[in-house]
């Protein structure tokens, strides 16, 4: 047991938890974001470490991530910039393999536990390339938050729920991170987790709207929202006015509880 | 089967390059892929039939040129295999037909491919058309913009060719694109990469497809009266050809030379990161964000290099050379002007290799198989602009 | 040795058409040529060269590939010959090889072309490169516009590109002026012609070095089970590639198809003539002078037909039927989507020909031979042009 | 013998012949030219009936026969001019195979007999395709004048002088019409050509100046002066000024006469 998984197995005891997705030096008070969110009702913050070349992330990431790259964002600057801010709710780093690759991935789990990151998700890391990440990350109390996605069979899901920690990524849709009509295929994704374990399964990709989001916590235990908040930093929105917007997801998974 | 050139363990590595970094969401295509493409490899029907589509539509086998004069000129005898007289004018070929064949027998009804100077891309669109399977050409703005033909000429091919706007919009990104869309409909669609890149087990599976080069060089020199060349050269960009090339010879003492444009050059600039699906040698800033390639030749403008390759470079097998654009153009026109073949602008890093080495690092009578891996019709107009000072 | 198209009379007269009309200063060279071609043609060492040059250098033999999906389309079986695989994508390069082996033979050290679209210029260049033989090309000066890459092709490949300045300025005056230049240099110089045309013995000539595309594509029906293709269909410019195919087939019982350019149909609407040292069927007006054909395709852009053409149209042994230009940028079309191969312009009106005779004047179920004379990648801008109402 | 044959060989004994060479329909009053140079002292006029497709002709012939063409002259309207204008000098046409061939060997031989014309120069009918043509042109006294070019080996020489009518054609040089520097080969071909026949030799090809016009005639026994004229014309010359022209290439050949 991480201490990820810890608290986001005595989170689900409480709420059904709501993650919001930052990128990490898209503007420069990008952690004002951050505090708005978690006053608003965040429980769990994954953070995006920019990569050059974010094969899993939708236009609306890809945009963010370039500008981050613009802004000079790097693994050393957001997590300085994570430690010095020291957010309550845990904090999931989001990145893509080569980032924390070329770093060292020892010196990469380091730096990061020692921010005070509680996990990494790194979406082109699939099980069979997992092990040396997850073994050192694991030893510096850093959780692997992995992914099943539609595709994934009853097989997989089960190796997948053995090795994730903190929490399932479900992902709703075959998609990259985007906006979407619906929640997709969470029912079933979800289902397949929970056939396979116990760990909290949180539905991601395409969650646009509240009433998705009310939807997928009927669904999943917590619900991340991506591109959806990107998009309107991107338009210049406030940290006051993304509050409003977190407050309103907040609401609509408080709804989704009481109604379980 | 080659001892040294053999299958990757399996996971896809070479060495502690390849692998398979890709989302979940494409894991099971990949393992699908993998053992389809065991099942079929392993399948004397579905081989007869690559080797029979080769044949009969591919142009293949292509001839071994002695290349008379340009050996006269250097000292050296160097024989080249003519992937330029393959349909679609280069190697491409050999590997699109070998993922349609398997996409058909995977009963997925279309593929999608990714393609910079648009050759990859023609050359999925043209075996898509002659097995009757949809087709769609993810390709960078920019390169759509500088080579206009091409897309045109996918499209002649049946194909729908899609602008990439993210990123430096070029291969690297169209590459990215592809991936993303392949996500979405994995079910009935075969991602068919064009080098021997991305996650395991394409890096060996495209190889195992281009191996027909070195098989059919290797005894093709022999009634040259060539047992064993001194040296094999190819060009390298993704490292498709030259590892088509190789694998004839990786088991023989011939020295095995990859030519990489000096301005994506992998292995001489590059160090091990993760990309595209699989570990090894890119070009990548000091934080590991990946860097343009820049070269005159659209074809070797990728930052990374195949897994195999970085493995043989590593094992010393295969040693890396890098030239630069300024040698290129000559090459083309030395080869023109002595043998009556105009190479593509990547096989003509290879030639220009040979110009420098010759009589330096290939000692004087050596026997040379280079690869000549392309036709340069599609680069003429460019070439014409360069020589005129136009660009 | 075929029967119906065995070697022309002495005079190198096929029934009424051929023959020599030349200067007196240019008789001795034709003698030259035709005993030396006689001579060469007889010697096993130059014939086996002559293979060995197009198997080694040239790309032969090329494919034979069934059409399947056409044939589907069409309800009938389409086998294509694949001269498009052959070095420098054409059928030209047969030629060439010949003809610039018997260059060196008759120990002359250099080789003058006319050309039209380029594409015999190149093949003319690109031997001329390999054998090391000087070479210089006439072309049309309205052609050297329209055709400025083909242009610098050759330029590549070493050749010196003359524009014409008389006359229209395009194919036919560069014959008469690569005529003109061969009286002031016939001591040295060989005049490399483009097609089956001129006076004797290069009709002739031309056609025995083309119909390896005929003994090839027989013995490769044989393979796929045909024994006697129903049609043998090509397109006719000068007529080269036709009578090639034509020479395997003309002791059989296959109907013998030439598919000409509707502005440019000799034998639709020609009249006995004589021109650049043929009696021919030629377009011509009321006063014998020779008018310019038109057509969209600049391979078939030729006032006239070869002789031996002529003659078969005469004895009814070959059919000569023509199309427009409307339907050859869909035939082109239709076999670059069901097939993956992009046909040139002159190719592609054997195909439109195809498509309007299949059901009709090709009987359901028929066996018929097309000869994919040249690829499109020379033609892929124009037919943009074309198809977005450029041009 | 032909009518054409007695008269060379009568004037053979007189002077050296100057054959001026005109196209015919070159300009409306065309034949005001032949008329002129008549009077300054031609003997024998050559008529270029033109065609679209010149073999043999240089770039000056090239363009006046184009022009011609332009004026709508054709093989009949030449021999009505020629007939109407009834030259005294004989008058030889120079035309291509296709212009006989087209109109019919018969008719074409009739017409020309009938318009006075005396020979007949076809460059691109060489002795191996003659016969149909010298057969009917012979029927109806109209001489076929031979080319005898410096690649012809003596055997030809004697066969083309055997056959030729009027007059042998001695090319000076391996080159179509056009303006040289000099007499060429025109020694060694009319040398072949005397020892193969009895017939008069005429030099022509690149025959420029009234000095190569001297030369030749020390050599031969009469000069073709072609482009040198044609272009003369084409620059605008008027009648007047032609007759000058021709007036020194007599005066250069009388010459060549007191010398021999
Ligand atoms: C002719 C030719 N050679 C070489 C290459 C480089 O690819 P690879 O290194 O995979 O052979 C290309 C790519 O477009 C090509 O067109
Ligand atoms: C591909 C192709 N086909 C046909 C022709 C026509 O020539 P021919 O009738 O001599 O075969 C040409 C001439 O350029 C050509 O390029």
């Amino acid at each position: 047991m991480t201490s990820l998984d810890t608290r986001l197995r005595d989170l689900r005891t409480r709420r059904k938890a709501l993650v919001p997705y930052f990128i990490g030096g898209l503007t420069e008070d990008w952690t004002t974001y951050v505090s708005a969110s978690i006053l608003a009702g965040a429980d769990v913050i994954e953070v995006g470490v920019p990569f050059s070349d974010p094969m899993m992330d939708g236009p609306v990431i890809q945009a963010g991530a370039l500008r981050a790259l613009g802004n000079a964002a790097t693994l050393e600057s957001i997590c300085h910039e994570l430690s010095a801010a020291s957010f309550e709710v845990p904090i999931v780093v989001m990145t893509y393999y080569n980032v924390l690759h070329h770093f060292g991935l020892e010196r990469s789990a380091e730096l990061l536990a020692q921010s005070g990151v509680a996990g990494v998700i790194v979406p082109d890391l699939a099980i069979e390339e997992l092990t040396p990440w997850r073994d050192v990350a694991t030893a510096a109390d850093v959780s692997s938050v992995l992914m099943v996605a539609p595709s994934s069979p009853d097989e997989r899901v089960r190796r997948i729920g053995e090795l994730s920690q903190g929490f399932v990524y479900a992902a709703a849709r075959m998609a990259v991170t985007g906006q979407a009509a619906d929640v997709g295929d969470a029912s079933r994704v979800v289902g397949a987790v929970r056939a396979a374990c116990d760990t909290p399964a949180y539905v991601g990709i395409g969650i646009t709207t509240a009433e998705h989001a009310r939807e997928a916590a009927t669904i999943g235990d917590g619900v991340i929202v991506g591109s959806a908040l990107v998009q309107r930093i991107l338009d210049g929105a406030s940290a006051q006015e993304l509050e409003g917007a977190i407050s309103t997801f907040r609401r609509a998974l408080d709804q989704a509880s009481s109604e379980a | 089967m080659s001892a040294v050139m053999g299958p990757p363990d399996a996971g896809g590595h070479f060495g502690t390059f390849g692998g398979r970094f890709v989302p979940e969401a494409l894991m099971p295509a990949c393992l699908e892929l993998d053992a389809a493409f065991r099942d079929a490899w392993g399948d004397p029907d579905f081989v007869a039939e690559y080797h029979r589509t080769l044949r009969e539509f591919g142009g293949r086998p292509t001839p071994v040129t002695y290349l008379g004069r340009l050996s006269e000129r250097l000292g050296i005898s160097v024989y080249a295999k003519r992937e330029d007289l393959a349909h679609t004018g280069s190697h491409k070929i050999n590997n699109v037909v070998g993922q349609a064949l398997l996409t058909r027998r995977m009963g997925k009804t279309r593929v999608i491919a990714e393609t910079g100077a648009g050759q990859h891309g023609v050359a999925t669109a043209t075996a898509a058309a002659r097995l009757g399977l949809a087709c769609t050409v993810y390709m960078g703005e920019v390169d759509t913009v500088r080579q206009a033909l091409n897309v045109f000429r996918m499209e002649l091919l049946g194909a729908t060719v899609v602008p990439v706007t993210s990123g430096s919009r070029t291969l690297k990104d169209a590459v990215n694109e592809a991936l993303r869309e392949w996500v979405t409909c994995v079910a009935d669609t075969h991602y068919c990469i064009g080098s021997v890149m991305g996650p395991h087990p394409f890096p060996w599976m495209v190889r195992e497809f281009q191996s027909v080069i070195g098989v059919e060089a290797a005894n093709q020199l022999r009634e040259f009266g060539v047992t064993t060349p001194d040296f094999v050269v190819a060009c390298v960009g993704g490292g498709s050809n030259a590892a088509g090339v190789f694998a004839g010879f990786a088991d023989s003492s011939a020295q095995l030379i990859g030519v990489e444009a000096a301005g994506g050059s992998a292995v001489g600039l590059g160090m091990p990161g993760v990309l595209h699906g699989m570990r090894s040698l890119l070009l990548q800033d000091d934080h590991g964000q990946i860097e343009e390639a820049y070269s005159i030749s659209a074809g070797l403008d990728y930052p990374g290099i195949g897994p195999e390759h970085a493995h043989l470079a590593d094992l010393g097998r295969a040693r890396y050379v890098a030239v630069g654009d300024d040698v290129v153009i000559e090459a083309l026109q030395v080869l023109s002007q002595l043998e009556g073949i105009i190479p593509a602008l990547e096989t003509a890093h290879a030639v220009a290799w040979l110009l420098r080495a010759a009589g330096d690092e290939i000692p004087a009578r050596s026997t040379v198989l280079l690869n000549l891996s392309g036709r340069g019709d599609k680069d003429v107009a460019q070439v014409r602009s360069i020589l005129r000072g136009e660009s």
